[in-house]
């Protein structure tokens, strides 16, 4: 063991972030089948809402916006979800508390984990949801990336702070969406709104005020749950 | 700081949860090379002091440093303590190894995976540093979770029962462990139910009960024996 | 070890405040229902505005910016107890009046617009402050932890204060954009003077039965944890 | 103590499935709030679907049975969710297997417990439903009730099922949809056909073939899954 | 059954996690009023062994039987026995007492509340009674954790490692109900690292390490010393 009296030098708060981020990661793995379970649960989703409407009353490619957001924000809860229970399982979260890390780094590592996760499941939800409701993605790929992010960061931030809290409560699985899902509502509908005029081929100036909408709120969300996160922590 | 200064000092330490003081005000202090054996019946407050002096929980009232930084505010404080609780802290779908690296790695160790391996084989669960944590037995799980207290050589390190379930080579790894934290000039706080293993290498020794310390003696003044005695009807008389 | 609490401050006397809130809210319910003329348009369905508009404005303001808000942000930095339980009692007594608005808006809607429910800006706002609220006292009853609990819910309700505006601007935009299928939509009724005088009236008498409330159950709060320490300290 | 060489009499099974299912309610009542937050989650995404969709393209009348069926089958999967994680927390699942009860019984207890609370889920959101989203419920409020009541029957026992198979995996929150939401699927598509006949008014028999693969479906899997429960928790 | 036919019998028991032989092949027999300590190192498939006898687990190969039944057919078997665990298997959100009283009524007991008391008063923690599990420190924990295993006077009593965590009067209280088992007629297996804890009760000994019992006595033949150092040296040479 290194010598006590010349203790080593803790990392920085990002590197912190990425070291707990990585571990998260790496549970993930270990746990490969988690990740495509997620994608077969967004995959179900989707066709649940397939059935769940008579065709002959709504056009499908009207509905494909809605779907894919809502399935998106279902699929993102069920990842967070997940987030903190590992912490919990064996109090491993008191080591990281412990560790000499700041609570702000814990914060960014776990929602850095949680950001890749729901990337990843939307990754295969959209040309999924192209597919079922034929709908064509060709120019406006990009662009619904670029959306996917952004939704997911402000969908991660909050969720992310929301999920530490639940996790020690005693009704973690529920709260988690009680708390979650008026935040998510800005999100879901700006997405929707922006998604529907993509998809219409619409100018892009048009969703304009959707989006300034979606980049404040990451803005605003992304540094508000930063600074408050060490508060829900502390026992 | 100086080798003279207080490695940990604990004032009027008070925790309670929904009105019960399950600390209620406790002040002690220990340095470098110093241990403090800490026994109490069930429910005296011996796990809640600890969490309080590892920075788990905030006190209700009083304070605790650690080198002198308050934990809640020192990051780099932090990185002094080790802490071995009830709960094994450790990812159970990760391998042995993994879970004392990643330990090492938040501690900022120059050579993480020397670091780990050197602390499980202290701890002589090697052999078994790649199976996941969830498939080691309870005595192999907690002889990691020591490992995992101490890869970074803490200066303070807080123990919570740490014999649980180890076999006897177990509990060698860890007396042996102990001591040479304690030789390195580290201060350690040992909580157990067993006055026989706590006496070891304790220079104090401390009888925690209701929050509270109701004795708390050099080593040297104390003959075990009698301790013991003591120990007993402390314990058995009613709070 | 035991701790001896200060003996609960239980109050035998009459609480006049809240009286005096009842009964300035029965005056309102005759002097609108026998007093005040009927409005042309609508007829006895306006009669529901001296309570609805009223509530709502408790509600909103006085319970949620003023008196939950506010106090919440305070705490993260005073850690006061009272702060905490100030928010909680606020949260709760809110609760009630937006159930009230959110009550009469629907039965006044029925008649007027034809429909229980639209989903303008106002209304959807109002609902989902409902539903923020709804969530803060569920994460207070699923915290056992008293310090933890008043944290926690302090860091959900700024956090709320921030999502105000987010919900209110889309919804908003949502439905500029889209013209509203319902087309009925009352201007702010013309009101007589004897109206005028009933909807100031209708703001005085709930904002004094919103104090009574608050300080009714904010004593309850206290009570009850100056007896939980009592409770747990045996 | 009893004494031990005159053992009780084990309760039978309908009796400790009732107790299984009492000691859950039990569980839920000491989160006091768990009704109130399924009730809230409901309402929550109810309005989250309506903002999800351009209501131009989409009149809400249309998109009532859908969002109806897939909010019973979200809510259904969170209360699941707790359903066994109650049992693995502490081990206590093990005191449940070691105890003197058919495995048949804890499959129906926790399955009882489940039922109760996705009906209870249900007894919101279908008014609910009906009042966000304008949709007369007049003569109908009882046949949707008997649907209501055949869906979460055919939900639950799947479910129930799962939750336990993922329980003893090590992805549990995340397995059970991917596992469970396959089998909702004919419920929910069935469900939201005879919702949508029901709220155009149409007699009855038009929605009679649906029925039939719903009623069939309920009574299979809960024989099924009654039967299939003991091998699930063997280890 | 008559009092002569073994309360307990396993054969040939295996059970392999994955390719590592956990137990391997062990076979034994308790009778009525008959107590085995079982020792091992960390790892040896103590509590896998436990685990098979109580049903929890499915023997590889091999079997197992209580009272002439296996437990997997047998529900009525499954009353007979009391298991207490590495992890308590309480109810968390449920308060000490509906969680015992709960475990009383799955047994059917006539009087769950009164049994109920009778246990927690055994393990002396009635006064904690009306507290959430959750709120209990990890002794408090124990001793409900074996209430709920004694509550319904098992005639086969599986302990593993029950003295953990437990101070002076816990483990007074256990070793007086073990005790009141035993004189009752049941039989009991007792897990521990402890060779002094294990050896006061027991009838017969045994030392379980690689998955098999490599020494197995009546307690009468045992010099409790000789004992201590044979088991050391077992232990410590590697298997
Ligand atoms: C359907 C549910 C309804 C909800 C949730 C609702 C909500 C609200 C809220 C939150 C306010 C307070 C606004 C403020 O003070 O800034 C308010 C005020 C008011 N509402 Fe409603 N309302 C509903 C239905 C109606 C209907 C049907 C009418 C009349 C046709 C109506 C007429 C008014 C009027 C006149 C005021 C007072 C004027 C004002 O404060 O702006 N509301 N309502
Ligand atoms: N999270 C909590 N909520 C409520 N009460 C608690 C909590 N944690 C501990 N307590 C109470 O505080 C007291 C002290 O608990 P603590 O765990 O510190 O005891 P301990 O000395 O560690 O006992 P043991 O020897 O059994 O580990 C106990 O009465 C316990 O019930
Ligand atoms: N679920 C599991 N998956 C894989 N391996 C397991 C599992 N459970 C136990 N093992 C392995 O089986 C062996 C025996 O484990 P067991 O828990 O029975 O040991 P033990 O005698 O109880 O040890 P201890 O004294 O530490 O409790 C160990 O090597 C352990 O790693
Ligand atoms: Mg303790
Ligand atoms: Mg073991």
């Amino acid at each position: 063991m290194p010598e006590p009296l010349a203790p080593a030098s803790p990392p920085g708060m990002l590197r912190a972030a990425w070291l707990i981020a990585r571990k998260d990661l790496a549970i993930e793995f270990r746990t490969r089948t988690a990740f495509f379970s997620a994608l077969v649960f967004a995959l179900l989703g989707i066709t649940i809402f397939y059935f769940a409407w008579d065709a002959t009353a709504v056009a499908a490619v009207d509905l494909a916006p809605g779907v894919l957001w809502v399935i998106f924000t279902f699929s993102g809860l069920l990842g967070l979800q997940r987030s903190f229970g590992v912490e919990q399982a064996d109090r491993a979260m008191d080591a990281l508390l412990a560790a000499p890390v700041e609570r702000e780094s814990i914060y960014l590592g776990k929602a850095l984990a949680n950001l890749l996760f729901v990337a990843g499941v939307q990754v295969v939800a959209l040309p999924a949801v192209a597919l079922f409701y034929n709908v064509p993605l060709g120019g406006i790929v990009l662009p619904l990336a670029g959306l996917a992010l952004l939704a997911a960061i402000g969908i991660v931030a909050v969720g992310t702070l929301f999920s530490a809290m639940a996790v020690n409560t005693r009704l973690a699985e529920l709260l988690l969406p009680m708390l979650a899902l008026p935040f998510f509502l800005p999100i879901v509908m700006s997405a929707a709104q922006i998604t529907a005029r993509l998809l219409a081929g619409r100018p892009v100036v048009e969703a304009w005020p959707w989006l300034r909408i979606l980049a404040a709120f990451d803005i605003v969300f992304v540094v508000a749950c930063t600074l408050a996160f060490p508060f829900t922590v502390e026992e | 700081m100086t080798a003279a200064a207080p490695v940990v000092q604990a004032v009027g330490l008070v925790r309670t949860f929904g009105g019960r003081r399950a600390v209620d005000g406790v002040s002690f202090s220990l340095a470098a090379g110093e241990c403090l054996a800490l026994f109490g019946p069930n429910g005296a407050g011996k796990t809640t002091l600890l969490r309080l002096l590892a920075g788990l929980l905030a006190p209700t009232s009083g304070s605790c440093e650690v080198a002198g930084v308050a934990l809640r505010d020192g990051v780099a404080a932090r990185g002094l303590v080790g802490l071995v609780s009830h709960a094994s802290m450790l990812y159970a779908p990760l391998t042995a190894r993994e879970n004392v690296e990643f330990a090492a790695r938040l501690h900022g160790l120059a050579h993480p995976a020397a670091a780990a391996r050197e602390a499980l084989d202290a701890m002589r669960v090697l052999d078994r540093a790649e199976s996941p944590v969830r498939s080691l037995s309870r005595g192999l799980q907690q002889r990691v979770s020591i490992a995992r207290a101490i890869v970074h050589g803490p200066r303070l390190l807080l123990c919570d029962e740490p014999y649980t379930g180890l076999d006897e080579v177990g509990s060698a790894a860890l007396s042996a462990a102990l001591a040479e934290r304690r030789a390195a000039g580290a201060a350690l706080l040992v909580v157990t139910h067993n006055l026989g293993e706590g006496l070891i290498l304790a220079t104090h020794a401390a009888i925690m009960r209701g929050g509270r310390f109701v004795r708390f003696e050099e080593r040297g003044d104390v003959d075990a024996a009698s301790y013991a005695a003591g120990y007993r009807d402390l314990v058995t008389t009613d709070a | 070890m035991i701790i001896e609490p200060a003996s609960p401050p239980i109050r035998r006397g009459f609480d006049w405040l809240l009286a005096s809130g009842y009964a300035a809210v029965a005056a309102l319910y005759v002097r609108a229902i026998w007093f005040t003329p009927m409005d042309a348009l609508q007829g006895a369905a306006q009669k529901i505005l001296y309570v609805h508009a009223a509530s709502a404005f408790v509600a909103l303001y006085l319970a949620f910016g003023f008196c939950m808000a506010f106090p919440s942000a305070l705490y993260l930095f005073l850690k006061d107890e009272k702060l905490d339980r100030l928010a909680e009692s606020a949260a709760e007594v809110g609760l009630v009046f937006t159930t009230v608005v959110l009550v009469t808006g629907p039965i006044w809607a029925k008649p007027i617009w034809g429909a229980w429910w639209t989903w303008d800006a106002r209304l959807t706002l109002t609902l989902f402050l409902w539903f923020i609220i709804a969530g803060y006292l569920l994460l207070r009853g699923a915290v056992e932890e008293r310090g933890m609990r008043a944290r926690y819910s302090a860091v959900l309700a700024l956090l709320a204060g921030l999502l105000i505006p987010f919900i209110h601007l889309s919804v908003y935009l949502f439905r500029t954009m889209h013209p509203m299928p319902i087309v009925l939509k009352p201007s702010a009724p013309s009101m007589s003077r004897e109206m005028l005088i009933t909807f100031a009236w209708g703001f005085m008498a709930f904002s004094l039965l919103f104090a009574g409330m608050l300080r009714a159950r904010y004593r309850i709060a206290t009570m009850r944890d100056l007896l939980a320490d009592r409770e747990a300290a045996r």
